[in-house]
């Protein structure tokens, strides 16, 4: 594995692996002599094999926990990209035209709020559907939204925000939250506080949901880590986390 | 001449350590389950635990009930969906199926269990969730019913093939005795042969049973993952298995989440165990009664 | 007479109950065949992917499948035939054999996800400095574990059927017990057991939820077993859960649904061979 | 003492796939009287009554050629009810063969499915089949024990008494003894003496002693073939084949 | 007449489990002859003949107490060894039972696994086996089909063929002609009679005629007990016990 100098594993959270695996199959092709692996297993699982050193590199959508930061007291934390969490429902769903305030989609989410028609919509019952518990997405998604108000516990978890997005795509009723580089055309984002989610409002402040996804390393980053980190941070590296719908770090 | 003995007590000695191996690993599998969840108990109380149902890692909240419930809720459903068509199938290839339909159904259904369950839940994902959804107009398809239905899919060939086995261990003579006193197939069927065949039809059920509180991937995808206590089929809920899925990437290692995904992982493992254990005694003492 | 309506009307059911079982069947085959046809060809499948998996193939997952096939056979195979061999050749049924054969069977029992965990806990974290980690090495003998008591138990079955009367004769012109194993019970065996390891490899094939936490989507092709890499299932798992490409998801899974049909028809083949040699015996 | 021919088999063949087990008979059976089928081993005595009450279309491959008419009707035409046909001619098998139920629901399995559902009524044909069989005096206080618990002896009353309750006209006797000891097989055989009064017997029995004792007609087989039929004394007296005599004294078999 | 004691039995006892299956038995057998072993069913002969060459030895719970010399060592001996005895002691199964391979590879099976690999001398085993088994001539033209696909008694003579190749010294035939038409039976008996000049037979069989027709001597088992031993014409003409008369006779069993 990672102990071979031209080989590199990445482990870790699956919402940083689109970056991770597009700049890896680049940088592949630009040193042939270089072989880097890139496994899930999430955030938690990522940062115990960095720790214990069963891989180089692991990838996070969240902070450490102070367990892990006693448990593993040199890891270095590195943030590579800016990930943005939009409100989404389906495009059919005509709330998407409107804007919700933070208390609002705090209240959809806890369950206060149930049906559409509270909104001003349709009769109809909200599906509300999140992330796992202990996913770095959703505890993001606590932190900012929930303001230490429970999530409903009537909510959908979806292992993946593929399969938030996907959920919502399929059902009228359901509202859900993911990163930005999910956003396509089969779900809406709805505007918070009346902004929509993108690099600019981002990068302005005024879009109030984002969160750093981080590459965490043993002591200081060296070696192929080292070299891959610091290509990430590159123009080129940034370009890449663009193009998979995150947001570039200034 | 001699040497010929010394190499079959060497060969004898390698085999035995060989089959020790299956205890081994047994054994090693309940030291790590048992040590990755029991340091839960040291926060968390068994009956906390079991008969609670609020689940709030981040809170320390670890109830677990709810996931027990919708678990047999999904099994029971998959149960009562599979076993009235795995028996009749199983029926209708011992007695009733000419040779060109035993041809095609018999292999039919030794590939519906060849299916990996991850194809099983991507299908189910798009196509028996909208189903449930449109069906029984719910909020959302993905519901204990869909989960259901889809194990029922995956366990009906554990079913069938048990269930043919032991119908057609009946005795010849059983079944002659019927039709000799004027009776009709359906008559002897109902009557004498399945019966008869009972016990082993029964071992079949639990096996199978056992395979869907195990069975993981093809539920996560499809029964919602709510964390509620379900009011019934048409909820959506969550199974041990699936929250297993579901959080143990993301959990810190050696947490006490970690240590509480592991106690979930414990009950089917117990609960699996003892229906297997189960199975084969029915299945044993069955074939003594023929013997 | 009613007892002749009732019997036509069960016979009906019975029809219609294996006419379901089909149609099940083949919607399953339809759905899978249809949403992934359009996505296989020969460089998909011998193409790296490109692009995040949303261009090129899916060489990867496929070596990254017969890795983790092979290290699950390469263990499981000569200790479950072992097994089957020790307790129908070297041992009579007593306290050991209902031991081996008890845990045997209760290792069937253990759930797919439990074989999961325990397999990061082993071969990841305990043992992750001799395995490479999360490497297709941990993965490979975590399936091994899950599939030995099949093996056990098909083998098992195999060499029973080989008549006791041959073993007799041959131990009566003087062939030692090895002799005999090698020249009358394993020849007599090997279509059993070839079916039962035909049937272990469809299950190593399809399992996902035991390798789900070290096996992920990973564009590389391993240098060697301790590397890291990607199999069919887990490839399928994440590229529908993350919504990266249906199309290739599609793909990945016709791919597997081929692999087992092709498995599937091989046991046919090997079956009929053993059902001709029980009916000359 | 002539009466009624009850069953007329005409020309019947039989063969089992290629092999061919009955070859060309033709015999009279009958009414109210017992027809003993003697033979060696596999000459086709079993196979042949299981023509008559059509047990041979339960095996794959068999095919038959010729007649077989019970009360003057073939019973392999077209539209003939097996099911009924089977209810009217009642067959006792070789190896005694009850159900595992208890010994009431063994006999109340023929009624039940012939749609008797009363339970005084099913009591009373329990009652009458096991004292018609002779078994009534040792099972009437246990008759909800399992009936496999019972002797072989018992066992095969026990079928008997199941054929009984479904009121059939003819019963089929496979060599109801051979598994038998004497006291048991004196049993059936006073059995048969009584059943006689009432039903058309048919009985396939290795022991010779038995066949001259019990039947009024005598058939011996040989060969898939019937190579003499007739009144039993004559049969046994005065055999007009070689082989019968060979056979009936034991030199032969 | 008389030659050297090629086997000699001495106080031979044997329990399977609990039940005593053979009760202190004392004989010789005699180098060059035959030895025909009779009695009635379930009396023992196929356990006292399955001692001689030790297949015992592979049924759980055996236990077995005497001795048997076999050219004066005692074949149950800590030092013996069972493969090397077996070798010199063939036997001849009841039923045949040919392995599932050509009749070539049968006959070889033997020689193969007493290290004899070259081809030619495989060959000419073979050949001889089969002539001496009265079986070349009827197979020498498909030695390459397999064994199942012959008929009873030529697998039953297969099977003879097979324990000749391994050139044994004593041969031992456990009801040899059991399922065997009359024709094959005798070409068994001719056969025999050939074997008798160069090795050592030891037959059981129930059929009486038979034992007389083959054997030098002969002894009546009865409850695992050898009852009378002695030259065959000796115990047919003049049998000193009145239970060996009744058995001969046909009076018993
Ligand atoms: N199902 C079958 N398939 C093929 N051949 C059969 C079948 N049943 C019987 N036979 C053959 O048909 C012949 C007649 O058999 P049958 O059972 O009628 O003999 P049997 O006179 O009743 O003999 P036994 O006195 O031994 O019972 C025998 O050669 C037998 O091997
Ligand atoms: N493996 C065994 N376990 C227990 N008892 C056995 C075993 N084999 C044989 N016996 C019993 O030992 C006694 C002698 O059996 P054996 O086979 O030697 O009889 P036999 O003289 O060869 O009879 P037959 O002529 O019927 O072949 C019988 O009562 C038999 O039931
Ligand atoms: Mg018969
Ligand atoms: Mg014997």
């Amino acid at each position: 594995a990672g102990k071979d100098s031209a080989d590199l594993v990445i482990a870790g959270s699956t919402t940083v692996q689109p970056i991770v695996t597009r700049a890896a199959e680049v940088y592949s092709k630009e040193h042939p002599d270089t072989s880097i692996g890139v496994e899930g297993g999430g955030s938690g699982t990522g940062i115990r094999m960095v720790g214990e050193g069963s891989v180089a590199v692991g990838a996070s959508s969240r902070e450490l926990s102070s367990e892990e930061k006693r448990a593993h007291p040199d890891l270095t934390v590195n943030t590579i990209a800016i990930d943005c969490i939009a409100i989404v429902v389906n495009p059919s769903n005509n709330l998407s035209n409107s804007s919700l305030s933070l208390a609002e989609v705090r209240d959809i989410f806890s369950g206060k709020i149930t049906n559409y028609k509270e909104l001003g919509g349709p009769d109809r019952r909200i599906v509300l559907v999140e992330r796992e518990d202990g996913s770095g997405t959703r505890s993001m998604f606590e932190s900012m939204v929930m303001n230490n108000t429970d999530v409903s516990d009537a909510a959908l978890q979806k292992p993946a925000s593929g399969a938030i997005r996907f959920t919502v795509s399929g059902n009228e009723n359901a509202i859900g939250y993911l990163g930005i580089g999910y956003l396509d055309g089969s779900i809406k984002p709805i505007a918070v506080n009346g902004v929509l989610p993108s690099e600019e409002s981002v990068r302005a402040k005024s879009y109030p949901l984002s969160r750093d996804l981080y590459l965490i390393t043993k002591g200081k980053p060296s070696g192929l880590a080292g070299e891959f980190i610091d290509y990430l941070l590159s123009d080129a590296g940034q370009d890449i986390v663009k193009e998979e719908g995150f947001i570039r770090l200034e | 001449m001699k040497k010929l003995f010394d190499q079959e007590r060497v060969v004898g000695a390698a085999l035995m350590v060989f089959s020790i191996t299956a205890l081994v690993i047994l054994l090693l599998i309940m030291l790590f389950i048992l040590d990755g969840g029991l340091p839960l108990f040291n926060k968390v109380s068994v009956s906390d635990f079991l008969l609670g149902d609020k689940w709030v890692p981040a809170k320390g909240l670890f109830g677990a009930s709810q996931f027990i419930v919708a678990a047999l809720l999904v099994t029971f459903g998959a149960i009562l969906l599979s076993v009235p068509l795995g028996i009749s199938c199983a029926v209708f290839l011992a007695e009733i199926a000419p040779g060109w339909a035993k041809r095609i159904v018999r292999p039919a259904i030794e590939l519906l269990a060849g299916i990996p369950s991850i194809i099983y839940g991507v299908f189910a994902l798009i196509i028996i969730v909208s189903l449930v959804r449109v069906t029984f107009n719910v909020a959302t398809g993905e519901t204990i019913l869909a989960a259901s239905i889809v194990l029922a899919i995956m366990i009906l060939p554990i079913i069938i093939s048990i269930s043919q086995d032991s119908i057609e261990s009946v005795p010849r003579l059983y079944k002659e005795g019927s039709y000799a006193l004027g009776a009709t197939d359906w008559q002897t069927i109902h009557r004498v042969l399945v019966p008869a065949a009972g016990p082993g039809i029964v071992a079949g059920i639990i096996l199978a049973m056992g395979r869907a509180i195990g069975e993981t991937m093809a539920v996560v995808l499809v029964i919602g993952n709510v964390e509620k206590m379900p009011a019934g089929l048409l909820d959506p809920g969550e199974t041990l298995t699936s929250a297993i899925l579901l959080e143990m990437g993301e959990a810190v290692v050696k947490s006490t989440h970690y240590n509480a995904l592991f106690c979930l992982g414990l009950v089917p493992f117990i609960l699996v165990l003892f229906m297997s254990v189960l199975s084969s005694r029915l299945t044993t003492k069955n074939k003594a009664r023929f013997a | 007479m009613l007892s002749k309506n009732a019997d036509r009307l069960a016979k009906i059911w019975l029809w219609l109950s294996a006419l379901v079982i089909i149609l099940v069947l083949l919607s399953v085959l339809g759905y899978v065949f249809i949403n992934g046809i359009g996505a296989i060809s020969v460089s998909f499948l011998l193409d790296m992917p490109q692009n995040n998996w949303r261009e090129g193939g899916i060489y990867p997952a496929i070596v990254g499948s017969l890795i983790v096939v092979f290290v699950a056979l390469a263990f499981a195979a000569p200790v479950g035939v072992g097994t089957a061999m020790y307790l129908t050749e070297f041992r009579t049924e007593g306290l050991v054999t209902r031991i081996i054969r008890t845990s045997s069977d209760a290792l069937n029992a253990v759930p797919s996800i439990v074989f999961g965990l325990f397999g990061l806990s082993l071969f990841v974290f305990y043992l992750g400095d001799y395995t490479g980690g999360p490497s297709l090495l941990s993965a490979g003998l975590t399936l091994g574990f899950m599939i030995l008591p099949t093996i056990i138990r098909t083998s098992e079955v195999a060499m029973r059927n080989v008549p006791y009367a041959e073993r007799m004769e041959s131990f009566g012109m003087g062939a030692s017990k090895l002799q005999t194993i090698r020249n009358i019970v394993l020849p007599g065996a090997v279509p059993g057991i070839a079916t039962g390891l035909i049937l272990s490899i469809g299950r190593a094939v399809g399992e996902t939820a035991p390798i789900i936490f070290m096996v992920a989507l990973n564009p590389t092709i391993p240098k060697s077993l301790f590397g890291s890499g990607n199999t069919l299932t887990t490839q399928l798992y994440y590229l529908s859960m993350e919504g990266i490409s249906m199309k290739v998801a599609f793909g990945t899974a016709l791919t597997l649904m081929l692999v087992i049909l092709t498995l599937n028809a091989i046991t046919r083949v090997f079956k009929k061979r053993l059902s001709r040699n029980l009916r000359r015996c | 003492m002539d009466s009624k021919n009850k069953i007329e088999v005409k020309d019947l063949n039989l063969w089992y796939a290629d092999k061919q087990a009955l070859k060309d008979n033709n015999l009279h059976i009958k009414e109210r009287k017992v027809t003993a089928l003697i033979g060696p081993s596999g000459c086709g005595k079993s196979t042949f009554v299981r023509c008559i009450n059509r047990m041979n279309d339960l095996i794959d491959g068999v095919r038959i050629t010729g007649s077989i008419l019970l009360d003057n009707k073939n019973i392999y035409d077209k539209d003939v009810d097996v099911v009924a046909l089977r209810k009217r001619v009642g067959m006792v098998f070789q190896r005694p063969n009850p159900f595992p139920m208890s010994i009431f629901d063994n006999i109340a399995y023929g009624p039940r499915i012939h749609g008797i559902k009363d339970k005084d009524s099913l009591r009373k044909i329990v009652e009458e089949s096991l004292v018609g069989a002779a078994l009534w005096d040792e099972v009437s206080d246990r008759l909800g024990t399992n009936a496999l618990d019972l002797s072989g002896g018992q066992q095969q009353r026990l079928c008997i008494a199941r054929s009984l309750a479904v009121k059939p006209e003819v019963i089929l006797f496979d060599e109801p003894c051979s598994a038998l000891d004497p006291i048991a097989t004196g049993k059936i055989e006073d059995l048969i003496h009584e059943l006689r009064k009432k039903y058309t017997i048919v009985i396939v029995t290795h022991n010779m002693q038995q066949a001259a004792r019990v039947s009024d007609f005598t058939g011996f087989f040989l060969l898939g073939k019937l190579l003499e039929f007739g009144k039993t004394r004559d049969i046994f007296e005065n055999p007009k084949k070689k082989e019968t005599e060979d056979y009936i004294t034991g030199r032969f078999g």
